[in-house]
């Protein structure tokens, strides 16, 4: 479904991805974890489009997709969930949620309104807001609506950058249910980076540590669960090693 | 004043707001696609009635020089669009804005050369007498110029609802959003430019029989359409359209009613007093956003 | 190379800057000959005006299409009073008082705005002022202004020739330069940057986002207000299109030409904005014979568009880019790729 | 004092057969369309005496530069032509306002200057270096007085752009007109890019005046003079020479029609008497420059054709010093025939022109036509 | 100092967006020297809260008090310079500026030069430079942030900007502390770091107020606990009893408590 092999990404001067590589079946579970600064959010970005990489290529679903356009990704079928929502502010809640279904808008009109009544079942929540800016809704709401948006987008492959964040518990719990639910309906493939560790392994087949931009350990969760370093490493933070060559000197 | 005066000031009101609304609408449409202050707006309008001022000085039939006008204008805006404003997507929108100076003064400076300072004429849409109502008289050019700005107040408040409009307000709001759901910001952009590049073009022929074609005429357009712009609300472009009027009718009636010398500051503070009451605009919403 | 400890790295010293410049400055009026100066004198009153918009714009986050109206504001001020025989220093004071309290009085609900509509109702604000100097003709000399404006005087010392204006008028631009820079390397100028990026967290950190704002524009005024009085006591004529629309936009275009988040880049635009308008006036006609002053126009339009597009942050912080970035080639060879972290020196 | 003193001397650089003549105009920005002629008119005469074998042996430079209708821009050209390119005599200041920026630079300069703007003041009092070529408003507002005296009209309504020209009008208006006993009962005024003057035009009629004077230029003056005839105003239009040029009556049309107003006679040059003495001058000049630059000859272009004739003559007879130009000038330009009228300078008149210099047009049929009082 | 003294006491407080009952009838009171903690479903009125006691927004209706005197119609700096000072949950950090000068701004209120003192650098100017930067590396070393001293902190990773968001608030030197969801985005160990940071900074007299989603961190950290749903108050009271109140099981935990 998806490859990823050797990836490098700056982020301005920042070498934020050092060859990282991935392997997604169809249908599969994966999740990245690791600290602060390890290029997890670099890492989804890359894939989804965002940003370039200066080395490594991607595949998707057999098809290289190295450098191409977010926009023409939605199209083949990935949808990301961006870190810190992205919601259209000015926007209601539900033209939001339609405008997640752009590309398919032409052909699939009429379907748009069961999946949108997909998804306020699922975010109770969103269906008393329905009508409100998404700017003005809280965090968490904002949060719901975005992976609510990335749902419209009926993906085949969907990438999630810390969909738990600011979600209250009861939420995070229903919510990965769901994942799991849809991967079973729909099967969908669902790429995932999470801080909130127990619930993302709670779901996941499989999974990586990434730290420093470099893949440290990957494997099977039951793998990843007994390994000693992941117990270890989310006990400590690691300072920073990749901080820029031209920050501060002395 | 008489009832027939009052009458004859909106009428010249009504015309002169009716092309600021024209451009103003165009400042619009470019703003509310890509976030883009277009301070050369004005120069489509010049282009446009340069245009057609002067192939129908040539002998080319009005509605073909119209038509080539408003053209050449969307030619200029696509140009505009290539080679200046997809180079400068990543830039800070400040300096977009003074980019956007920069071609204003290149568009201007070229207009001067092509054609001259003088001013050229282009002949009425309809020649005819004008209406006498109401003890006042009206301009056809002026109907005309009402007409179509009324189409596009029309037209603009449908294709904001229909889920396009949405998509395109979408992309201004956020860029990232807008690309990772799938709508090409770049390909809005290139139609948001042409689109209102077309409109100040038009808006130029139609304003050229009433004032004459000048190479400079753009600026000061620009200048009141941006304040008609900002009154309606930037992002909203119907309410451009009004701003538009309520601007020329507030310049027709301090000039009829208080003084004529002081004419713009008072209609400047006016305008003044209504956006420290509204400060987003008289029919802009604050967008949505908090802590 | 002097040591500098992390602190001098963040803010370091403008002095050494300054010194520089203003022996540089003081040496060109014995190599050059009046027209450089009376060009450099143009860029040195545009620069005062530029600085302070980008302490507004650049910092503290705002939008002004009107500071030619301040600018204006000082030199009528000067002008008339200095025609009815008040010294023409306590017009300078009496101009900036003047500006700042019309700042003043406007600020509090035009700082209101934000963004687009800040921008139109500064541009209203200076149109208004310029309203005033050509329709109010008992008092300004109408469209076509006043002249005969007396020159400055200290004791015997006549401000009348060139060179001494050119001398007055960039010991002020270099204070004020001076005085901005120490201005945004201080607690106000970090409360400026703040509230330009967040009001909310600027004022949860107990910065009171309005009155800080209010003061950087009549800050801002004032020194263009200065500015103004240098111009009509330079001139010795004043008339209203100086001051237009167009003139605010022109301030603007120097501000950001030059960077607006570095004080040193309103200078900077402001000559190579003038500089280069002059230069065209040469330049084109002497490459192609033929031209006229439409071509210079042309020319000087894409050549603003062309160092925006390269250097958008301005030229100061563009051209402060490449260097590091050549520094760091330079001092780093090989793939920045290797993973080895640390710094030099 | 002497030229050479100054540094700018002439000839100091420049080989000494040429002579350099300085332009300083506004070529671009709102007075473009005065600027161009001249600078187009001052090229086309320098082209011609150099072809012609140049004045006193000596070939003339032209050194043009556009202040973009900006004084500050202006001023710094000046500086530019005199202490870069050392000119010999100075031509230009388009408009009232940055003639009158000039003239202190001029004036601390010691060059001779010869102003394309019509401001009163520019000439008066007289200023040693700086000599006027148009008609200054007082005789273009006499000549409208006169003939509205003429015509036994006391109230008029007043109508003009605010800028320098306008204002220049309504002052002098506002001076003379009592002179005359006639009264204005309406004074209202448009910003030169304005597209309607509707406004203005009925806060005049409902003044009820018996002549309306509209003193503005193109396109200003041509807007206010349709929407006069829209408004369907019964009384005279009179304009003032604002308006000689063709594009008023193209772009007015039929609404010019019974426009009367004071001009130089190039406008009627080919109606002239063949007694009148500029009529010779004014239609070569006329048909050479509509030849050369395809577009029609007016009087601003007239008043650069006189002044850079009167410079040429006196670099002839003198050479490139300031002082001698100046003296000459001063003293030996005597029933010059010029586009704007006779010239005769002397130590206390730098205008040098007299009534005889404007001709009183009237608009029939979409054509000048001379008005014969 | 005493325990039990109340530093903030909130009454009645209301608050509503066209029609959106955000926040409805709350009261309760926060004692100094406490960690609490506001806990609730999404969209229970919780960073509105912050936002009334913060000055962000102001209230319909009710009163807030910190140290018995009234700071509900102040604007918002009169607020921080009463004491409080806050984290966004959407975290406004001033991207443009470097880390360092961040922490820097944070001390705005604890220096005092002013426009006149800057603009011709008089001593102020530069003893509070000093002063702020030396403590705001103090803070930086805190929160490890050190290497990140001179970069822009909108370059930052997400976690990081929170850890710099708290430095900032925390270089004003509050009386009280109030911090919204400061662990999202951190993993286990980085929670529990900065737990242990908390407990630290309550150590050195400032109270602390936070929003929190993180139950594990909550019960571990709080002393009191503040549960809201719907704009109203559900439950008050230390973490054992909260924990098992079956309405904020019902309406907020969940079945299988995390
Ligand atoms: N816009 C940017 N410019 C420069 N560097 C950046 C930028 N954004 C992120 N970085 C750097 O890239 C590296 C990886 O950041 P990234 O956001 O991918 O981390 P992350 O693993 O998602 O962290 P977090 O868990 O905090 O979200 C960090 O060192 C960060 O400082
Ligand atoms: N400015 C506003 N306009 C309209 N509604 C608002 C506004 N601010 C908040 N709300 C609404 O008030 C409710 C409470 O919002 P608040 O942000 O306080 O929730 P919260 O408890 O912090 O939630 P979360 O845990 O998701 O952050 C939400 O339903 C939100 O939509
Ligand atoms: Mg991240
Ligand atoms: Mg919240």
């Amino acid at each position: 479904m998806l490859r990823v092999e050797n990836l490098h990404t700056f982020r301005g001067r920042i070498h934020a991805l050092k060859g990282v590589g991935i392997h997604l079946n169809a249908g599969e579970i994966f999740a990245v974890v690791g600290p602060n600064g390890a290029g997890k959010s670099t890492l989804l970005g890359t894939i989804a489009g965002l940003y370039r990489p200066s080395q490594g290529r991607v595949w998707f679903e057999g098809a290289e997709v190295t450098g191409t356009a977010p926009e023409e990704l939605v199209r083949r079928g990935l949808a990301l969930v961006p870190e810190r929502r992205q919601v259209f502010q000015g926007l209601s809640v539900r033209d939001n949620l339609l405008l997640g279904a752009y590309h398919r808008y032409r052909q699939q009109r009429q379907t748009l309104e069961m999946d949108i009544e997909d998804i306020l079942t699922l975010f109770p929540r969103l269906r008393q807001r329905i009508g409100q800016a998404a700017g003005s809704l809280s965090g968490g709401e904002q949060q719901m609506l975005a992976v609510g948006r990335a749902l419209m987008a009926r993906p085949k492959l969907l990438i999630l950058d810390e969909p738990s964040l600011g979600l209250a518990p009861k939420m995070i719990a229903e919510l990965f249910e769901a994942f799991v639910d849809m991967r079973k309906s729909r099967g969908l493939t669902i790429l995932l980076v999470e801080q909130n560790i127990r619930a993302a392994l709670g779901i996941a087949d499989r999974g990586l540590v990434l730290e420093r931009g470099r893949v440290k350990i990957e494997g099977s969760v039951s793998e990843l669960k007994t390994h000693p370093q992941v117990e270890a490493a989310y006990l400590g933070r690691y300072a920073e090693a990749s901080a820029s060559p031209g920050g501060p000197t002395g | 004043m008489s009832g027939a005066s009052l009458l004859q000031l909106f009428f010249s009101g009504l015309t002169i707001g009716s092309i600021y609304a024209l451009i103003a609408v165009g400042f619009v449409v470019t703003f509310s696609v890509t976030g883009i202050l277009n301070l050369a707006q004005g120069e489509f309008a010049a282009v446009g009635a340069l245009t057609a001022a002067s192939l129908h000085m040539h002998g080319a039939a009005l509605w073909v020089s119209v038509l080539a006008g408003t053209a050449a204008a969307v030619l200029l805006g696509i140009v505009m669009e290539r080679a200046v404003i997809r180079p400068a997507r990543r830039i800070d929108l400040l300096s977009v804005v003074i980019i956007t100076i920069g071609v204003d003064i290149v568009f201007r400076g070229a207009a001067l050369m092509i054609w001259g300072a003088d001013p050229l004429t282009l002949a009425p849409f309809t020649d005819r007498p004008p209406l006498h109502l109401g003890g006042a008289t009206l301009d056809w050019q002026t109907v005309w110029t009402v007409a179509i700005s009324g189409v596009f107040f029309v037209a603009l408040i449908w294709f904001f609802r229909t889920y396009r409009g949405k998509a395109v307000r979408a992309a201004v709001m956020n860029h990232t959003a807008a690309r990772i759901v799938g709508i090409r910001p770049s390909r809005l952009s290139f139609y948001a430019f042409a689109v209102s590049a077309g409109l100040g073009g038009l808006a130029g022929t139609i304003v050229a029989p009433i004032t004459g074609a000048t190479y400079d005429m753009g600026l000061m357009l620009g200048l009141k359409a941006f304040v008609a712009a900002v009154i309606g609300g930037l992002n909203n472009a119907p309410a451009a359209v009004l701003g538009g009027l309520l601007v020329g009718l507030l310049e027709a009636f301090t000039a009829g009613l208080i003084s004529s010398d002081y004419r713009d500051a008072i209609t400047f503070i006016v305008l003044l007093l209504m956006l420290f009451v509204r400060p987003s605009g008289l029919f802009g919403r604050t967008a949505g956003k908090r802590v | 190379m002097i040591r500098r400890g992390p602190l001098a790295q963040l803010y370091p010293p403008s002095w050494p800057a300054i010194v520089t410049v203003g022996i540089v400055l003081a040496v060109i009026p014995f190599v050059s000959g009046p027209y450089v100066l009376s060009v450099l004198i143009a860029v040195g009153l545009s620069s005062i005006v530029a600085v302070g918009l980008s302490l507004f714009i650049g910092y503290a986050g705002q939008i002004s299409l009107g500071h030619a109206g301040f600018y204006g504001i000082g030199a009528y001020t000067s002008a008339i009073l200095a025609l009815r025989g008040v010294d023409g220093w306590a017009t300078i004071l009496i101009g900036m008082a003047i500006t700042g309290g019309v700042a003043w009085l406007v600020s509090r609900p035009t700082l209101r705005l934000e963004g687009h509509y800040l921008a139109m109702a500064t541009l209203g604000l200076g149109m208004i002022l310029n309203i005033i100097m050509i329709q109010w003709t008992s008092v300004t000399g109408g469209p076509s202004g006043l002249t005969g404006i007396p020159p400055l005087t200290v004791g015997s010392l006549v401000f009348d020739a060139d060179w001494k204006l050119y001398y007055l008028i960039w010991v002020m631009a270099l204070l004020v330069i001076w005085g901005f820079r120490n201005l945004v390397h201080s607690r106000v100028g970090r409360a400026l940057k703040a509230l330009a990026e967040s009001e909310a967290a600027a004022s949860s950190l107990g910065v009171p986002t309005a009155r800080f704002k209010e003061m950087a524009f009549i800050l801002s005024a004032m020194v263009a207000s200065l500015a103004g009085s240098l111009y009509a006591f330079y001139l010795s004529f004043v008339s209203p299109s100086t001051f237009d629309a167009m003139a605010s936009i022109e301030f603007l275009i120097m501000a950001i030409a030059g960077g607006v988040r570095s004080v040193w880049g309103a200078p900077v635009g402001a000559a190579v904005v003038t500089i280069l308008s002059q230069a065209m006036k040469s330049v084109v006609p002497a490459l192609f014979p033929s031209a006229g002053g439409e071509y210079s126009i042309l020319v000087f339009g894409v050549l603003l568009v062309v160092i925006l597009l390269f250097l958008p942050q301005g030229i100061v912080p563009g051209l402060a880019r490449g260097v590091l970035t050549i520094r760091h080639r330079w001092t780093r060879p090989g793939d920045s790729g290797s993973a080895a972290p640390g710094g030099e020196g | 004092s002497s030229g050479g003193g100054q540094g700018a001397s002439p000839g100091g650089g420049a080989p000494s057969d040429t002579i350099k003549i300085g332009a300083e105009l506004s070529v671009t920005g709102p007075a473009s369309s005065l600027g161009r002629p001249e600078r187009d008119t001052l090229q086309m005469v320098v082209d011609e005496i150099n072809a012609s074998g140049g004045v006193g042996g000596k070939k003339l430079q032209l050194i043009t530069y556009d202040d973009e209708s900006n004084p500050t821009k202006a001023v710094l050209n000046l500086k530019k032509l005199l202490d870069q390119d050392h000119v010999s005599a100075v031509i230009g200041g388009t408009t009232s306002a940055i003639s009158l920026g000039l003239i202190p630079t001029i004036e601390q300069a010691q060059v001779p200057f010869f102003s394309l703007a019509a401001d009163q003041r520019i000439a008066t009092p007289v200023k040693p270096w700086v000599f006027k070529l148009p008609q200054g408003d007082n005789l273009v507002v006499e000549r409208i007085l006169a003939y509205l005296k003429s015509q036994n009209i006391t109230k008029v309504g007043w109508l003009s752009s605010s800028d320098d020209f306008g204002q220049g009008g309504k002052n002098t208006f506002e001076a003379l007109a009592p002179k005359f006993g006639i009264q204005g009962v309406a004074f209202e005024s448009y910003v030169p890019t304005d597209k309607d003057m509707i406004p203005q035009l009925t806060r005049i009629k409902n003044a009820n005046p018996q002549a309306v004077i509209i003193y503005g230029i193109p396109p200003g003056a041509s807007i206010a003079t349709k929407n006069f005839a829209q408004l369907g105003f019964k009384v005279p239009l009179i304009h003032s020479h604002g308006i000689a040029n063709q594009d008023f009556l193209t772009q007015t049309g039929s609404a010019s029609n019974g426009v009367v107003f004071p001009a130089s006679k190039l406008l009627v040059a080919n109606q002239l008497p063949d007694t009148d003495k500029q009529k010779a001058v004014l239609l070569k000049y006329k048909d050479d420059f509509e030849k050369k630059f395809g577009y029609p000859a007016n009087a601003f272009g007239g008043h650069a054709w006189d002044a850079i004739h009167i410079v040429a003559k006196a670099v002839g007879a003198v050479g490139g010093d300031h002082q001698k130009i100046r003296d000459y000038v001063e003293n030996n330009t005597k029933d010059f025939v010029g586009c704007t009228g006779v010239f005769t300078f002397n130590p206390a008149d730098h205008n040098g022109l007299t009534k005889e210099a404007l001709a009183l047009i009237k608009v029939v049929d979409g054509k000048w036509t001379l008005l014969q009082e | 100092m005493r325990m039990a003294e109340p530093l903030l006491e909130i009454r009645n407080l209301s608050k509503r967006f066209e029609g959106v009952v955000a926040l409805e009838d709350i009261g309760f009171t926060v004692q100094k020297g406490h960690i609490s903690a506001v806990i609730g479903p999404n969209g229970a009125g919780k960073t509105t809260l912050f936002n009334l006691l913060t000055g962000m927004v102001k209230p319909d209706q009710g009163e807030v008090l910190l140290e018995g005197r009234r700071i509900d119609r102040l604007p918002a700096h009169a607020i921080a310079r009463a004491g409080i000072t806050r984290t966004f949950q959407n975290i406004e950090i001033f991207q443009n500026m470097t880390v360092v000068e961040n922490v820097m701004a944070g001390r705005h209120l604890r220096t005092t030069s002013g426009w006149l003192t800057s603009f011709f650098s008089l001593p102020g100017r530069l003893r509070d430079n000093r002063q702020a930067f030396h403590r705001a590396m103090e803070l930086l070393e805190t929160f490890e942030l050190t290497d990140r001293a001179f970069q822009p902190a909108g370059i930052l990773p997400y976690g990081l900007q929170r850890m710099v968001e708290i430095a900032r608030a925390l270089a004003a030197e509050p009386k009280l502390l109030l911090l919204d969801e400061p662990m999202a985005g951190l993993n286990a160990g980085e929670s529990r770091k900065l737990a242990a940071f908390m407990q630290e900074i309550r150590h050195t007299g400032v109270t602390i107020l936070f929003i929190e989603h993180d139950m594990e961190m909550v019960m571990e950290t709080a002393d009191d606990i503040v549960v809201l749903d719907q704009g109203k108050m559900l439950a008050q009271g230390p973490p054992a009893a909260v924990q098992r109140d079956p309405r904020v099981i019902a309406a907020y935990l969940g079945e299988e408590v995390i």
